[in-house]
């Protein structure tokens, strides 16, 4: 907010004609936009310790999620790791290069290390910090700590196959957790229901699809049917 | 001609007053003529928060099947150049629980509300109508039998005359006092044949046109990108074509029976709904429009009456079917 | 899978060299497999100072008729969302003056050269079709049954399966030696019915999509914006629908009768026209697009040896038709 | 031309997707051009009166043929006068207010008396100058002034009525006319037959389609058969 202006920043990664028309907007430019839509990630009361694991445009969301929390209320009781992956260094979604000995401390990202928060890399190629998926380097993580899990939360967002690999590390242990699911979206208002998502209902082996766009985009970790083949096998099913 | 009378903005203030832009829809008469079309604004709720739907003449809901459908695996949708695949697959919450849950907020609005219908089997079609027949709050039926994206049912119904006279009649008897009005799809060689073959079987109104099968395959993968393999077509790439075909059920087939048409396929602006009516569509509807910016339907209601305003056009319904030559 | 081989440039400019993007096409071997499109490169002269010729697979005349013939009225064309419309007309200078004007020059060209052919009766097609028998320069006749802008011939013998089958065999019997590839309209309920009655006549490829009946009006005026009232919607609008059709006349009527396909329909890019060979074409055609960029079909060229180069394929046949699930 | 670059200015009205799509350039944006295609005005030996008849954007290739007469070699030989039409004075297309004046002393448009180019103003409402065609505006020049038909010749472009109505005044007096039409194009290299235009040959009865992007835009005024109610008559045949 500037005075009587509200100034909104949308940090966006062109994949298809819509972020590409994006690209040919100039200062002073109108768009109409509709929002916000859907829900966001909430912070259970008595959770102390945050993880953050991420892949390459999902820094957006969790890095807004780190900053509310450290500016928030119960900034002193929660103490939070950020994961971050990428294919190489270069494809890390941050603006400055890294400083070794920042790394070393376990402040690996400028951008969490504001807030004092721990922060960690894997580079499938290991060009940059840990040498594999990311989701490896939070098991490992793991292994060499100890936790408990009641008081813990993962928050995730990035590509599917992490999503579900983070959905099945939290479940495993009894952690809770928090996916940003994305699906091709058309109204963006739950009227469409082109942004299906496969959940389970509580209770039963019964599913669901519920809207992304509307009932998410962020889910509870165990909700979810991550099933990558499921598309291909429901569609041969017709 | 029209364009060529220029009042002053003071008249224009007067005339915009005294337009009328009422139509007549079969037996329905209709506060203006714009609907938003089937499965592009869900069961009404959803868009109350963008649009007032009093403002609108007709509103038509996603298909609504006997049971409960889930629909296609994801992705559903892709873009495509001015327009859009989806192979939804007909997900909807089945006519029971449509009546229930949603029918009571659709009775509220004043758009004519049209239910749109859709099936595997003759069976479950007049299944679904008999359930609508006796709901006041329903004004009419819209027969799909073009949808191209399910396995079976859909589109097979509607590309052959006879099994459309079939499932026309039957359902007309099972809708009782409700009017039926028939959507028609466009992957027909000839759709006047289709279209009075509905007409014969009883149809009230027609609306056309459905989405184009088609596909977008992802190079890389070297599969298609939805789900389902193929879509439906919809949004302003189809518009031309959509525009002579019911420039062409007018006129070989609906003027002569006085049956009215619902015309659609990638309206998005005031021009666009004045082309579909000019072509003889007596009432337009806008589906993917609506997605771009959700009060798109209402956007064109006030703009027709200020085409006709400006243009000393003292009512809409002297535009349908006025295509010269 | 594709795209997961990531060679170091200096691989790939040593692959690009390797890669083979020739194509057989019936028992034509092409040097690659991008055409031009029937109507939007005229006789080649003219395109000639914007694109090298040599570099293309085919190309396709404009239509050719017995008599010449002037055209229709203008406009001819009107411009739509990511498409066009056209009315021309057939106009052209008759197969007499072809012969001696233009073909010459066509002959000195490396790309395969197949003339259009249309006309109002079978027996026009087939005096077209005697008259081009016996000239070297002509590698294949393509034949036009799918012309949307013409009052007789055209798109009427092409909607029919019994008249494709007569005109087809007729026109194979006076065509000679010549390669014979017959041209599909999609303005039809079962394509792959048509597609299969020009194969059991005698079809030794198949070229689709032509344009979409379609119309624009202008709402001032209240009349078509063409002189003709419709005309054919081509462009990217469509492309959707005719990579569908491909892949449907692919499986249920080419592929195991060993027929090539040709398909266009959008192509503005290389990877559209990848889309096309993916879902079963041999070779593409570029249309409108070269109105745009009238050297793109030679972009395209290149674009696919690039393609196959980084993906480590080494001939652009293991593509066509090679769609998954 | 500065230095080693060339600057084009294209002057354009917004009338179509085409236009209105210009209109979303910004500086250093690339635009790939063909051009130039087909022919242009020419002015053949022995002229020494040069009327410019026009209407509408037409007034931007005439401006241009004026400033090439009065910059060539001929200058001196050639006498202009300008009459430019529009439907209301704010119709006119030219940027600076007139100024009395120069009106009353013939020299109404700015830019044309900065060539010493005598030009008359018509209005269909009579806000500028004539009241009436520009047309008739012309004619009643005509009446009004001595000319030997033989060293003149008329340059006219704007909307096709206004060319015919030029053409036929050029025709009865026995004046060299050449009218710059305009057709909807799709390719502007001769291949499409999109821009078709009706054209009488010479020495007969019979007429033959010119395309107006290779054989045109301009055509000789004797030349081209307008016809308005032609394309109707010709669609209703088929
Ligand atoms: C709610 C929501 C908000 C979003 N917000 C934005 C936004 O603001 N701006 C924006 O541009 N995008 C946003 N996105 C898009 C989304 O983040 C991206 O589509 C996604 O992150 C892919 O990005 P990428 O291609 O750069 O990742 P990639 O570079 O392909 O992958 C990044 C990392 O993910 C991990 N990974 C990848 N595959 C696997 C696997 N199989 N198993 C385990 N780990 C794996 C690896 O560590 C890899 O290095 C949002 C999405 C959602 C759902
Ligand atoms: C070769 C060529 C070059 C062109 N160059 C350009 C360019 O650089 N930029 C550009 O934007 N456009 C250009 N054009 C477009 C063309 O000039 C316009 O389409 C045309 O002038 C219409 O303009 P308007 O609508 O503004 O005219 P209007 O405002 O409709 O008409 C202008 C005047 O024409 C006269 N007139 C109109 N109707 C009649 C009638 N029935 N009888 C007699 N007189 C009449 C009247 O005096 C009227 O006031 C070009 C066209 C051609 C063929
Ligand atoms: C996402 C989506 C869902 C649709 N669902 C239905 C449906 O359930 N039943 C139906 O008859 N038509 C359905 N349609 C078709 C539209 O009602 C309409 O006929 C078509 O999209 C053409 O209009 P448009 O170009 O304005 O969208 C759907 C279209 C879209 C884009
Ligand atoms: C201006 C124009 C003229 C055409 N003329 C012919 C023709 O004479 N014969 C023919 O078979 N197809 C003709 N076509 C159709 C094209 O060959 C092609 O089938 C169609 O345009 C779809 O491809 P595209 O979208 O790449 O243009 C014409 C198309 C255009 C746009
Ligand atoms: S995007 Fe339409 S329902 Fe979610
Ligand atoms: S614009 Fe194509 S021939 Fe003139």
């Amino acid at each position: 907010k500037h005075g009587d202006k509200t100034t909104v920043d949308i940090l966006y990664c062109v994949v298809g004609p819509a972020t590409l028309r994006m690209t040919t907007l100039k200062a002073r430019d109108k768009v109409s936009v509709i929002g916000p839509l859907g829900n966001g990630f909430t912070v259970p009361e008595g959770k102390k310790k945050v993880f953050l694991v991420f892949g390459g445009m999902g820094t957006a969301p969790v890095q807004h999620l780190a900053k509310l929390i450290m500016e928030g209320r119960r900034a002193g009781e929660i103490e939070i790791v950020a994961f971050a992956g990428a294919k190489t260094k270069r494809g890390l979604p941050f603006e400055k290069p890294m400083d070794e000995i920042s790394e070393q401390l376990g402040f690996a990202i400028r951008e969490f290390a504001r807030y004092g928060i721990e922060s960690i890399i894997a580079t499938d190629d290991g060009s940059a910090g840990f040498h594999g998926l990311v989701t490896d380097c939070f098991l490992q993580w793991l292994k060499e700590n100890k936790l408990e899990a009641n008081s813990a939360i993962i928050y995730s967002c990035g590509p599917e196959p992490m999503l579900a690999k983070v959905a099945q590390i939290a479940g495993d242990r009894g952690i809770d957790c928090q996916v940003s699911m994305e699906r091709r979206m058309a109204c963006g208002i739950g009227v469409c229901q082109s942004c299906a998502i496969e959940c389970r209902l509580e209770g039963s082996n019964e599913t669901t699809y519920k809207m992304c766009c509307e009932d998410g985009p962020v889910f509870d970790g165990r909700e979810v049917v991550f099933d990558h083949e499921f598309a291909r096998i429901a569609a041969k099913k017709n | 001609m029209v364009g060529k009378a220029h009042p002053t903005s003071y008249m224009k203030v007067g005339m915009e007053n005294m337009v009328d832009i009422s139509v007549e829809f079969g037996r329905l008469r209709l506060s203006n003529p714009v609907f938003t079309a089937s499965g592009t604004c869900g069961y009404a709720g959803e868009l109350g928060e963008f649009m007032d739907l009093d403002q609108l003449g007709g509103f038509v809901t996603k298909s609504i099947t006997a049971q409960p459908r889930m629909g296609n695996a994801t992705p559903r949708i892709v873009e495509t150049d001015a327009g859009m695949l989806n192979a939804i697959g007909l997900a909807n919450i089945g006519v029971e629980r449509f009546i229930l849950e949603k029918l009571p907020a659709l009775s509220k609005i004043k758009a004519a509300v049209f239910v749109n219908v859709a099936g595997e089997t003759i069976e479950e079609y007049v299944a679904v109508a008999q359930n609508l027949a006796n709901q006041e709050a329903v004004a009419g039926l819209e027969l799909n039998i073009s949808c191209p994206n399910v396995a079976k049912g859909g589109i097979s119904f509607g590309t052959d005359p006879e099994q459309v006279r079939e499932i026309t009649s039957a359902v007309k008897q099972a809708a009782g006092q409700k009017m039926l009005m028939v959507k028609l799809t466009p992957n027909v060689t000839d759709i006047a044949v289709i279209a009075r073959a509905a007409i014969d079987a009883g149809a009230d109104a027609l609306s056309l046109i459905n989405t184009f099968t088609a596909m977008v395959i992802d190079i890389k993968e070297r599969r298609p990108v939805l789900a389902n393999r193929t879509g439906g077509l919809s949004g302003p790439a189809i518009k031309p074509i959509a525009v002579y075909l019911v420039n062409k059920v007018y006129n070989e087939a609906a003027k002569e029976r006085r049956i009215p048409i619902l015309g659609m396929g990638g309206i998005r602006t005031v021009s666009d709904a004045l082309e579909f009516i000019i072509a003889g569509a007596s009432a337009v509807a806008v589906g993917t429009g609506s997605f771009v910016e959700p009060a798109c339907a209402a956007r064109i209601v006030e703009g027709i009456r200020k085409y006709c305003a400006d243009n000393g056009i003292a009512s809409v319904k002297e535009l349908v079917g006025s295509l010269g030559e």
